[in-house]
């Protein structure tokens, strides 16, 4: 069964090309079946192949594939092949899995949309892109998939491209991450030059070999690493793309948020833990990203009115704590908390897409209210879904995933202790700014009108996500309570470190901090007609983010506009019109002595004559 | 006094002159156009064919003024066979005018020949006087032919007034150097220069005055104001003879003085010459560079041409000797195309040829083979692949780097770049629209088309396989 | 006889073909102008007998007769070509004859 | 004897200056025939007697006639000789003066400083002079024909277009 | 002998596409397509089998006196370096007929004939190995060009044509006394006069005369590339030439510049080169980053390519002189992903401005609405050159990043930041042309899309860009045993005269 692990990106991508060509002539149906089929078909092979590793391991727990080589250069070659290991394995069925039910959602959402089937495509090759990139035994594979993901990234949110704000959303996302990948690339280059090979497996075991801990080689080459891990993680300072990226259809920031795309920079990070276990000041830069993009974006999250926006900094402050997690070398948290994370993003995103497609596309939380009653299925998602993203104890995945990544703060030292404070400050905002949602949106007086009804494709995702979002954590749980290591259990071979707190205060603690969130959250948006507060300034300014974007555009993307316009007839051509100019000059200096007076020719000859004679005189 | 050898080695230019007194009999017979046309284009062509069989008897030197050599012969090969393009081009030309004596422009152009082919053999400042003279009085009269046109007598005069003063240039010169070394032949005051006394004042400003009175006939810059005008005012066969069999025949002499008496081993005098010819290839290019008049602009461009030539000339030694024979024939080949399609296109009777650019607006509609032969001449002159002129500036650079002359060859390449401008405004002119009435364009006839298809084949077949040509050249001035 | 010194004799040579070439480019009579051309053949023509008288050989002397040819030639189509022009614009104004230039 | 050459050189010198600034074309002639026959003289004292008879029969008597033809033929009156006077400006003069000041400099430096002190004044008579053009210089002669045909017939032809055009 | 005959078709194929016009125009079209279709099969046939050994480097020679006088014989040799290049050449050159169809309507028989008499030229400058051919090569292929920018071009046709033939002429010209100087002090250090390049090779020279040489082709062969600062000339050639100019220019001719460097300015000044290396890529450099600055800030969609070009080809210039294997087989691989990439944009441009008649982008806007194909491949192509992996153009970039990372990280590290501006300008042209809000400009209304030959001819490109994204290896051992031939001849050329010599 193994041996058909390439179809597990390969159907997706098939599903796509077809798409493509074929869109003018396929049915809107259709178009919908060969969209989640494809998807669906890799996710049942994704989970036969995991069922097949998990019962019956391969030798060394790893399952490679080779599909052909690439290229093979003056003793430099690149295969592409697959590799399946613990870390890739849960990373391809929560990619797979989750994707199709967002695929699915999607073929109702998006009913009655112009470009169906390219969305589709689009949609597919995201997911093989995606899946692509962790499933890559060959760095430069996955930075194929990398890049393949940035670009689909790119196709679906300027998918409505009649309004140029969305292709201006869709550019700044594609450049932004471009600028990590590109760090990433100069990091695959050092690789490539210092280790010899482009295989991550053997690259990482020479690194260990190679490397001393610290060098500055080790730490070059993990910095760069991350510098691409930031860009398409959306951490700081390459953040700002994500946002604005809301402009995509809701599917679209499910399926980015959740299942692909932002996840690669941790997933990157994890497979690469080698080099950044050589690099601890670079990891450490991990741990200190993760937790000042966790707290900005909380409290960004707080001064935002667009639903959806609120959402996209929730998930730059999960993948902080992701972040966090890697910088502490808590690595299986960090898995965990991505796998629990893909879930409940995944089913708020729907489930908010489920609100705003009966709402006529309509954002703005104030502009709702007193939904829960109207959209039943909708607000138990949400519900379900805020409250696993604010970790409400016991019950949710988040809080065991959330938890884990606590504890192994905590047990990191001083450093980690500074980083986990960061991590309890910022459950207790996500508590505040998610609840803060649920509440103007779900309760009080209603301001819209709501119509249709919803189909089987937007119940049964949300389901489906609403159940793993609550029973997603029991997986593995802390030792304090009961202590399920399955998921530790499984990554052991690929990821060092235990899974899981040792001790109980610092879990109380962050058990009270998401609870007293969201009872903050409850005082102060019960009523919520009088909480719109969009004139402070303090507000403006973590609704704008703390003004990054406003830095950018003034100090970066501005003076290259400016160079670009002014120079847009190049200078250097002004060099050759000079001399243009000049010759022109020439001529007409020359052509005045060609006057037609027969006495200035004899001039000339009188005169040429006596130069000639004095040179021959003079010598 | 003259040996049978010699006397079959100048056959040639006896036949020459005789042809000329045959003709001008013939006049005073019967005043026929055709006729007289007929019999100098026969009597060139026979010129042509005996100069091939004094070919074996060479070198032999008749008389102390001449020698026949190889390269004399070559060169005046050139001269006899560019003098025989010139005649039918000019029947071409006078054939569709109305003017009532015509025949006497067979006997200039027999006598300006005569005067240029005896140049290249000459080894005696007589010899090179008289040719010269003959061959301008000639062409003074030639210029002015014609008259009802514009221009040609303030062209003539022009002619009259300069070529006066640079003759009394270039006698004067001579007097000075028979004045210091006591002979007139090339070869003893080369002896002389040798043997005399270093510091030969006399020599030097003689040969700096020659070489104003030969650079005003060559038009090398600062000595070229007079071209363009005569160009332009003389009628358009007669152009191409000052541009082509003139230039040849001087240039010719010139080589062999230089070559036999040997001031190129005085750097004051190639310091000149390397002046004159960078003046010339900038001075020549930058003047017709927005230049609206093809006669003016071939003008210039043959300023630039043979300041181009005088690179090969300054190297001086065989592998520039032979990269000015080849070039020269290049230049004719492509200035007698160049000049023969104007002559072709242009209607005598109406005041002026066709000279202005707007004149080959849309030629490629209305002459699609003259358009086209126009084009590949123009790409000869600018020195592109597949013509003689590629291989010819190939063989000048050649000559030039051998000899380590920097500034020159800068300067033909600052020359070459500036001319790829000006040549390809004709060319574009004439793949432009149509857009005003139609200028009135002569019926070419059929022989002048064959002409300039000959000359065409020549072009081309020289340009991509010039090994035949090379190997002609090596034989006659390689080794002189 | 008595002998001249090379020198002096050139230095006639020389002065007449200075004042013809002054003659030449200052007047504008083409009258004139013919007129100076001919001084200038002439002061070469000196110049080839004081030559010629140095080395006491013909040569100068066949080279002076030579040069009298020219001269005759070129006054007699000069002076045609004079009448010409005088016929077309009746003046003999050298700088007048600018049709030709650019 | 020596005077003589000094004193028809000065007079050769002094007359063609006077050739070259007169207004009237007469007057230069004359200047220029005067000039001419000193000329003469000083080829005869160089030891060219015939040289010197040919510059008085060909230059002094031929050309000069030819001169004075046309000068009857155009007619140049006393209007033509104000035009002359008039053109004669200061700023015609000074650029070709100062060209031909320099060119005297250099030639005048030239000669005096390369002359050596030869001296010549043997005579060659016209004995000498017919040998040689007969002999060595045959052709020249044969060539000098043709320069003569060849002005005959550019003249001939340029004074037919003169008839046509009236 | 195979190798004049895949000169000697275009070039009569040519002139009997000029006479055929005469009865028909299409029976130009057609004998054009069929002259390439042969050619492109005589090459095919050329394509040395695979054997895990190796092949030689020289797939096929043919020699004969030329001018026996100056030691200039005609002289060509296939190495798989040239094979390569000589395919995409014929290939493009088909695909030029083909979009040329309908956008030619004048003087059609001329057109087809200078268009495959540039073919002819290119043909014969990767395949000349005497100096002399070489530059007469050089020389030949800038006439027809010429006159196809200047007859067929658009609005400023003249001046982009002239613009064009001085710079690549005048750099001709310098490249010429380069050629000459070598041949003569080879000519004086051994006594023998000749133009062969594998004598040249090796020929022993001081340090200064070298490298002074050397910058005489390197002008040359830059100038054509373009780097900057010779660029100038590329952006109105392109803009002005019509379609198929535009594809010929960027696709084909641009290569020469860089088959020069490859061939002639490293092998045969090795030390020089080495030392003008730094200067070289700094030029790379400044050309990958300046080319993308400028082509962002161009309305003109075409201008804005052009630009682009100028931004890849210091990828190239940066390979060539980082001068290892990897940077040399990216070198290659960049070429023919350029030539394909950049070939199908100006095809989409022409077609484009066939419709729309203009290539402004400010009035453009909205159009995958009405062209969604020609967008689409539009797209996909701009992708292409922003060097997506998988994608013919990523394997260059990274291959010539690898192999220029040996050499300098710093230079590599500038020059990965083209890759940003890539995304930045490609983008904005798929935004501003085929996104963004649908104009409401006047005869936009029923616009056709791409026909089908422009279909199957942007499907073919699309495909060739994918197959050597996805599978170069074949390209790459084509070139392979030349590569490392160029790489050994500087150090020795009696070895390599040996090895030449064994060849049938």
């Amino acid at each position: 069964m193994r041996e058909f692990l390439w179809l597990v990106p390969a159907l997706p991508l098939l599903g796509s090309v077809i798409l493509m060509f074929g869109s003018a002539h396929l049915s809107v149906r259709t178009a919908a079946m060969i969209g989640v089929l494809s998807v669906g078909l890799a996710a049942l092979i994704a989970f036969v192949i995991s069922a097949g590793f998990v019962l019956d391991p391969p030798v060394g727990g790893v399952y490679q594939q080779t599909l052909w080589r690439w290229f093979h250069v003056g003793g430099f070659s690149v295969d592409v092949g697959l590799r399946l290991d613990p870390l890739s394995l849960l990373m391809m069925l929560v990619t797979s899995g989750v994707g199709f039910f967002i695929h699915l959602f999607a073929t109702e959402f998006m009913e009655g949309e112009q470009g169906y089937g390219r969305f589709f495509a689009h949609l597919n090759l995201f997911v093989a892109a995606m899946l692509l990139l962790v499933l890559a035994r060959n760095f430069l594979v996955l930075y194929a998939g990398w890049e393949g993901v940035g670009l689909c990234s790119y196709l679906l949110i300027g998918f409505w491209w009649g309004d140029p704000l969305n292709g201006l959303a869709a550019r700044k996302a594609f450049i932004v991450t471009r600028i990590g990948d590109t760090a990433f690339l100069i990091g695959l280059l050092l690789i490539a030059t210092r280790l010899g090979t482009l295989n991550i497996a053997s690259a990482m075991t020479r690194a260990h070999e190679t490397l001393h801990v610290a060098s500055p080689m080790v730490t070059l080459i993990a910095f760069l690493l991350l510098g691409g891990a930031i860009g398409k993680s959306a951490q700081l300072p390459l953040h700002t793309w994500l946002p604005d990226a809301m402009a995509g259809p809701t599917p679209v920031s499910a399926l980015i948020h959740a299942a692909t795309m932002v996840t690669a920079g941790v997933y990157l990070i994890a497979r690469t833990h080698v080099l950044f276990l050589l690099a601890p000041i670079a990891q450490f830069t991990v741990g200190i990203v993760g937790a000042l993009t966790l707290l900005l974006a909380g409290f960004s999250a707080l001064a935002q009115n667009d639903i959806k926006r609120v959402l996209a900094y929730s998930t730059m402050s999960q993948i902080g704590y992701m972040f966090v997690a890697l910088g502490v070398g808590a690595w299986g948290a960090a898995m965990f908390h991505l796998m629990a994370h893909a879930f409940f993003k995944a089913l708020l995103f729907l489930s908010a897409g489920a609100v705003t497609m009966r709402l006529h596309h309509e954002q703005d939380i104030f502009k709702m209210g007193g939904l829960w009653r109207r959209l039943p299925v909708a607000f138990w998602s949400f519900l379900i879904g805020s409250a696993a993203l604010s970790a409400l104890p016991l019950v949710t995945a988040g809080f065991y995933s959330k938890e884990a990544i606590l504890s192994g703060a905590w047990a990191d030292g001083t450093r980690g202790r500074v980083l986990w404070c960061a991590g309890v400050v910022g459950a207790f905002v996500t508590g505040v700014y998610i609840f803060r949602v649920v509440f103007i949106a779900f309760f009080g007086e209603e301001h819209t009108h709501v119509s249709g009804s919803y189909g089987w494709r937007v119940i049964v995702p949300l389901i489906v996500l609403s159940t793993l979002s609550l029973v997603g954590g029991f997986i593995q749980l802390p030792p304090a309570f009961g202590h399920i290591t399955l998921l530790s259990d499984l990554l052991s071979t690929v990821l060092p470190a235990p899974l899981g707190a040792t001790t109980v205060m610092p879990l109380l603690f962050a058990s009270f901090a998401s609870i007293s969130g969201i009872v903050v959250a409850a005082a102060l948006y019960w009523r919520p007609t009088h909480a719109r507060a969009d004139a402070t300034p303090l507000w403006r300014f973590w609704h704008a983010a703390a003004g990054f974007d406003w830095l950018y555009d003034r100090f970066l993307v501005c003076p290259v506009l400016w160079a670009a316009r002014i120079d847009r007839d190049d200078f250097i051509d002004k060099i050759y019109s000079g001399i243009v100019w000049v010759t022109r000059a020439g001529h007409f200096a020359v052509r005045r002595t060609q006057s037609g007076r027969v006495r200035l020719y004899a001039a000339g000859l009188a005169l040429g004559s006596i130069c000639l004679i004095a040179i021959a005189v003079l010598r | 006094m003259m040996t049978a050898a010699a006397f079959r080695a100048f056959a040639p230019f006896t036949l020459l002159g005789a042809l000329t007194i045959v003709v001008m009999l013939l006049i005073a017979v019967r005043r026929d156009h055709r006729l007289t046309a007929l019999s100098t284009i026969i009597g060139l062509s026979l010129c042509c064919v005996v100069l091939l069989f004094s070919a074996p008897a060479s070198p032999v030197p008749v008389t102390p003024l001449f020698i026949v050599d190889g390269t004399a012969l070559f060169y005046a090969g050139l001269v006899l066979g560019s003098a025989l393009i010139v005649a039918i081009i000019s029947y071409a030309y006078l054939a569709s005018s109305g003017h009532a004596a015509r025949e006497e422009y067979y006997l200039l152009l027999l006598t300006a020949t005569l005067g240029a082919a005896v140049l290249p053999e000459s080894i005696d400042f007589t010899s090179f006087f008289l040719g010269i003279e003959v061959l301008s009085i000639s062409l003074l009269g030639l210029i002015a032919y014609a008259s009802p046109r514009q221009g040609a007598a303030e062209a003539g005069t022009k002619y009259l007034v300069l070529s006066g003063a640079a003759s009394a240039f270039l006698l004067f010169g001579m007097a000075l150097i028979y004045a210091e070394v006591g002979t007139m032949s090339f070869v003893r005051i080369g002896v002389e220069a040798h043997t005399g006394d270093p510091a030969d004042l006399y020599r030097l400003v003689g040969v700096a005055m020659i070489l104003t009175g030969v650079g005003f006939k060559l038009s090398l810059v600062p000595f070229h104001m007079w071209t363009p005008d005569v160009y332009e005012g003389a009628p358009a066969p007669v152009t191409a003879f000052v541009a082509v069999v003139s230039k040849i025949a001087v240039f010719s002499v010139i080589l062999r003085y230089f070559n036999l008496a040997e001031s190129h081993a005085d750097t004051s005098l190639r310091l000149g010459l390397e002046a004159v010819a960078i003046l010339s290839m900038l001075g020549g290019n930058l003047l017709a560079l927005l230049q609206n008049n093809v006669k003016r602009l071939l003008a210039y461009s043959s300023i630039a041409h043979l300041g181009y030539l005088l690179v090969g000339f300054l190297a001086a030694d065989s592998l520039g000797n032979m990269a000015v024979a080849y070039y020269l024939a290049a230049y004719a080949v492509t200035t007698l195309g160049a000049f023969g399609i104007v002559a072709l296109l242009s209607v005598p009777g109406t005041g002026r040829d066709a000279d202005q650019i707007e004149n080959y607006r849309g030629l490629f509609r209305t002459h699609p083979f003259l358009a086209g032969g126009l084009t590949l001449m123009l790409l000869s002159l600018a020195g592109m692949p597949p013509t003689m002129g590629f291989i010819g500036k190939f063989y000048l650079v050649a000559a030039g780097v051998d000899s380590r002359l920097f500034w020159p060859v800068v300067a033909l390449v600052v020359g070459s770049v500036i001319g790829l401008y000006y040549y390809s405004r004709v060319l574009v002119a004439m793949a432009m629209p149509i857009e005003h009435v139609p200028v009135r364009r002569a019926a070419a006839p059929l022989f002048g088309k064959a002409v300039i298809a000959a000359l065409l084949v020549l072009l081309v077949t020289l340009g991509v396989y010039p090994a035949p040509a090379i190997a002609v050249i090596r034989v006659a001035v390689g080794h002189g | 006889m008595a002998t001249v010194p090379l020198d002096q004799g050139l230095l006639l040579a020389a002065i007449l073909f200075t004042l013809g070439l002054v003659g030449v480019l200052a007047r504008r009579n083409l009258l004139f102008i013919l007129m100076s051309l001919e001084v200038m053949l002439n002061a070469a023509g000196v110049a080839f007998i004081v030559a010629g008288a140095r080395w006491a050989a013909p040569g100068g002397q066949v080279m002076f007769i030579l040069v009298l040819t020219l001269a005759a030639t070129e006054v007699s189509v000069g002076l045609a070509l004079i009448l010409l022009m005088h016929r077309r614009i009746p003046t003999l104004d050298a700088d007048a004859g600018d049709q030709l230039k650019g | 004897m020596n005077s003589t050459f000094e004193i028809s050189a000065i007079v050769a010198v002094l007359a063609t200056v006077m050739t070259i600034t007169r207004a009237s074309a007469v007057h230069a002639l004359l200047y220029l025939t005067v000039s001419l026959l000193a000329v003469a003289l000083v080829f005869f004292v160089l030891g060219a007697p015939f040289a010197a008879a040919l510059e008085v029969i060909i230059y002094a008597g031929a050309i000069m006639v030819l001169f004075v033809f046309v000068i009857m033929m155009l007619n140049i009156g006393d209007m033509a000789a104000d035009l002359e006077r008039a053109w004669l400006t200061p700023s015609m003069w000074i650029g070709p003066s100062f060209l031909a000041v320099l060119l005297a400099i250099e030639l005048g430096v030239v000669v005096t400083a390369g002359g050596y002190g030869h001296r010549a004044g043997s005579v060659v008579d016209a004995r000498a002079v017919g040998v040689a053009l007969v002999g060595p210089y045959m052709l020249a002669v044969e060539l000098a024909s043709f320069l003569l045909l060849a002005g005959l017939v550019a003249a001939f032809h340029l004074g037919r277009s003169i008839t046509r055009a009236d | 002998m195979i190798l004049l005959w895949l000169l000697c078709v275009p070039a009569v194929g040519g002139a009997l596409a000029w006479l055929a016009e005469a009865a028909h125009p299409n029976w130009s079209r057609w004998i054009s397509i069929g002259v390439l279709s042969l050619d492109l099969l005589l090459a095919l046939a050329l394509i040395s089998p695979a054997t895990s050994s190796g092949h030689p480097a020289w797939i096929a020679s043919f020699d004969r006196p030329w001018i026996p006088q100056l030691g200039i014989s005609f002289e060509l040799d296939l190495d798989g370096l040239s094979l390569v290049l000589i395919l995409l050449t014929l290939a493009l050159s088909l695909i030029s007929v083909v979009i040329s169809w309908t956008e030619i309507t004048e003087r059609v028989g001329l057109f087809h004939a200078n268009l495959l008499w540039t073919t002819t030229g290119v043909i014969g400058v990767f395949l000349a190995l005497d100096m002399f051919l070489f530059f007469f090569f050089w020389e030949l292929m800038l006439v027809p060009m010429y006159f196809l920018i200047a007859l067929w071009g658009h609005e400023n046709r003249f001046y982009a044509a002239i613009k064009f033939f001085l710079f690549t002429q005048g750099s001709g010209l310098i490249m010429l006394v380069a050629i000459l100087a070598l041949v003569f002090i080879h000519q004086h250090a051994t006594g023998h006069l000749t133009f062969d390049y594998l004598a040249l090779l090796g020929t022993k020279m001081n340090s200064m005369t070298a490298f002074w040489l050397m910058l005489g082709f390197f002008v040359a062969f830059v100038v054509k590339l373009p780097a900057v600062p010779f660029h100038t000339w590329l952006p109105d050639a392109h803009t002005e030439a019509p379609t198929a100019g535009s594809v010929l220019l960027a696709g084909v001719l641009l290569k020469t510049g860089a088959y020069g460097l490859l061939r002639f300015v490293v092998p045969l000044f090795p030390d020089a080169a080495h030392a003008f290396a730094p200067v070289a890529m700094t030029l790379a450099v400044i050309g990958i980053l300046y080319g993308a600055l400028l082509a962002f800030g161009q309305n003109d969609m075409k201008r804005l390519v052009a630009y682009s070009s100028i931004s890849h080809m210091g990828f190239i210039l940066l390979g060539v002189f980082a001068w290892n294997t990897l940077a040399l087989d990216g070198v290659v691989v960049q070429m023919l992903a350029h030539g394909v990439s950049t070939g199908a944009l100006f095809i989409l441009v022409g077609a484009l401005q066939e419709r729309i008649h203009t290539r402004d982008m400010r009035f453009m806007g909205g159009l995958w609405a009405s062209l969604p194909r020609l967008s689409a491949f539009g797209m996909f192509f701009a992708i292409a050159s922003l060097g997506l992996p998988g994608l013919g153009n990523f394997i260059g970039e990274f291959l010539i990043l690898l192999g220029s990372f040996h050499v300098s990280v710093a230079f590599t590290v500038f020059a990965a930041g083209g890759l940003v501006a890539a995304a930045a300008y490609s983008l904005l042209l798929v935004q501003r042309a085929f996104h963004g809000r649908i104009e409401p400009f006047p005869g936009r209304t029923g616009l056709f899309d791409l026909t089908t030959p422009h279909l199957v001819v942007m499907t073919v490109l699309m495909l060739s860009i994918v197959g050597l994204g996805v599978y170069p290896q074949p390209v790459l051992y084509q070139v392979a045993p030349g590569l490392s031939l160029l790489q050994h001849s500087g150090q020795a050329s009696t070895g390599l005269r040996a090895r030449v010599a064994e060849q049938p």
